[in-house]
């Protein structure tokens, strides 16, 4: 299993029956692909419906498309709307979780993930709306990139929100943002609590009930 | 009382230097057919708020490309790299907005509130400039209402009273900016006679829409 | 003619081809009456459509009905919203003209008709903002009440807005409120300027066009 | 993963003292069943947030006749003389709204804003006590966002899911309120199996509404 498919498959465990769910560009789609069996999850995209789902070849409509512009589907009992009843579902607390991906997280849970200075300017889309108003919000992204661990003790990248994360899941940890800083508390397949660590730029706190990371619900 | 109008007269109407809302999101539900006429009639020095400029050959991306367009306010210009292009040589004035906090925006320019309370933005370098509000020990930035000269939108369905309804995720930013527009413009994939769309299933009012495009070439 | 029906009359003349229009309970709703032939308007009801007619005999239907809960019709081209969308056309700039009642009005060009206090207090459903957001208002009303004039110095009664209202037509007169003060333009049919003044309880400038209130469009 | 639920079980679950957003305008698109269930059960000292109080023998006018209401915020108690005489009487306590007031008021507390800045109000009795914020050189009143324990609407047709449409004036303030109960309680006159509403029908998606009140008696 690759390391994308891993962070979907553990992020997917995380929704529940019923809920509301957001997916960021990029890796995040990949969770809808894993949710657990039984579970009947709506997912909305930003640009206007509930109840998307993947594209169905030869049926491509251009009316139909994901944030991205993106074809997509939709199941039965979907609903389209416009885009101030979109984010008043994300901004008013009605979306159950967002799965976002990140540039950095640091240690009180600070999220920046919508801009580098000077390199990339792509804007911030929906995510600091998405950070804010969600009732729960996961970082699904790799735990280092290009070396360096993107688990900071401060951000130095503009950040999308003040709003603590709810969780943090990696190729190498979950890791949960708390009061008291930042709980260790699985460790992917293979990996030590020692490679962790040494591959976090904060300091990490190991919870009480650390365990091995679950992959199926 | 037909509000039909050639595609060729309703961007006429529309001076250089002039303030455009443009629906759609990623040019779904945008009005290609009023930009491609703005290319041909070269409106240039627009100020532009749309949710994101497209891509460089796609919808209001082109408009980019064409360097029509001096100021954009907008939430996202990942997909078109000619706008980041310019923004860093300077030739185009970008602000970056969230997302909801553009929608809520142009809906309070369209609805006759004086801004918008959010907390989306505090703490981050969007807050930078703008007042705070304390209510409840819970702190809001201040947004202001957005309107412009003119907005373009795209329906599904038009009316000859300019009744409007919208397909799926082409809906988006329209019936906000039908809301916000000083004279609205939109063009449809159908127009039909009055009294063929239900008045449950319409999404904008007509009393909104100034000039609907006509179906002819131009 | 009774007087509502001049008044109604009069009041209908002031509306435009393609106008948007909301007409008060009472004597306002009179108006829809005699709109001018080859003018098209829109009638609003606050409740949530345009395009309003009045009611059809035998074809009552207990979803379309008007702000007071009494059946209407609808037009051909009629479009039906929820409450934040028939107030954001009222707020925002979009309604043309509204016409309504009045208890007092000044020689500022103030309002009151939403409360007696101590006697009759129904509360301002949505006059307190069809006054401050409409584009044009006008207050149809009687001259006077119970031998008391209603156009006065100083409304006594709670004001419905402090936005200067565009025109008074009453039983006697048409009265423009101006920065001036209040301006007389027409007065009724077998009504003398004296007569208007003499029922007026503050002072009205006369308009260099003076002028008998035209009836028929 | 039905949201059905018996017109008993459902007023069952709201406690005497809960705060209501009750849907209609003048009763009109107003969830009956449930307020007449509401008496049924003599649910007392509740607090109602409505347009209006209708009549004393229609809709929740009828809470009102049967002293079942502590507080009404509302724009329009003019048609209820019972709610007036109460009032005079200090048995129940009125907070009058201007109706776009209360809309957006409602709506912001659904939303996830700080409130509502708007000129409506401005200079008469609806400013004492509150903030007003000036901005660009104008005046505005602070409104604040209202939400409630429960907000009980009516429909048209709902899904299983719990997506909603309405019918012509019967929609008013049944949308806004299904964004700002914390539970939120819907009957409807038809109930269709969930892919039965096309999705640009929906009014109401089925993500904001707990529970759909069933067809039977009770």
């Amino acid at each position: 299993m690759d390391e994308k498919t891993l962070i979907a498959k553990r992020v997917a465990l995380e929704l529940m029956d019923g809920d509301l769910c957001n997916l960021g560009i990029g890796l995040p789609t990949l969770v809808a692909r894993y949710v657990p069996a039984g579970r009947n999850v709506f997912f909305q995209s930003e640009n206007g419906i509930v109840g998307m789902s993947g594209p169905v070849a030869g049926a491509d409509n251009p009316d139909l498309t994901d944030a991205g512009g993106s074809p997509i589907s939709a199941l039965p009992g979907a609903a389209s709307f416009d885009s101030v009843l979109s984010f008043g579902l994300i901004r008013g607390g009605h979306l159950d979780v967002t799965v976002l991906g990140g540039l950095q997280v640091d240690e009180e849970g600070h999220l920046a993930n919508w801009m580098v200075p000077g390199k990339m300017v792509p804007g911030m889309g929906g995510a600091m709306d998405l950070v804010t108003g969600a009732r729960r919000v996961i970082v699904a992204m790799q735990h280092s990139a290009k070396g360096e661990s993107k688990i900071v003790k401060r951000c130095t990248l503009p950040l999308t929100s003040v709003r603590r994360v709810d969780l943090i899941v990696t190729d190498l940890a979950v890791i949960e943002p708390t009061d008291a800083g930042l709980v260790l508390k699985e460790t992917a397949p293979g990996v030590t609590v020692e490679q962790v660590l040494a591959n976090t730029g904060c300091e990490l706190i190991l919870s009480p009930d650390l365990r091995p990371m679950p992959l199926e619900g | 009382m037909s509000k039909l109008i050639s595609l060729e007269d309703a961007v006429a109407r529309i001076p250089d230097g002039a303030s455009l809302l443009i629906g759609g999101f990623m040019a779904v539900g945008g009005p290609n057919r009023l930009v491609d006429e703005l290319i041909r009639q070269r409106k240039s020095n627009l100020t532009i708020i749309a949710n994101d400029t497209a891509r460089p050959n796609f919808g209001l991306g082109k408009l980019v490309v064409e360097k029509l367009v001096a100021k954009v306010v907008t939430s996202h210009i990942g997909l078109n790299p000619e706008t980041q292009k310019q923004m860093i040589a300077g030739d185009i004035q970008v602000e970056l907005v969230p997302q909801g906090t553009l929608a809520e925006r142009i809906r309070s320019g369209g609805v006759g509130l004086g801004g918008v309370l959010t907390p989306t933005g505090v703490g981050t370098s969007v807050e930078e400039g703008k007042r705070t509000v304390e209510i409840d020990g819970k702190t809001y930035l201040l947004e202001l209402p957005i309107k412009a000269d003119f907005a373009l939108i795209a329906a599904k369905q038009a009316d000859l009273y300019g009744n409007l309804t919208y397909a799926l995720t082409a809906r988006n930013f329209n019936p906000i900016m039908a809301l916000a527009g000083a004279t609205v413009i939109a063009e449809a994939e159908d127009i039909v006679p009055v009294g063929c769309i239900p008045p449950d299933a319409v999404m904008t009012p007509s009393v909104l829409v100034d000039h609907i495009v006509a179906n002819t070439k131009r």
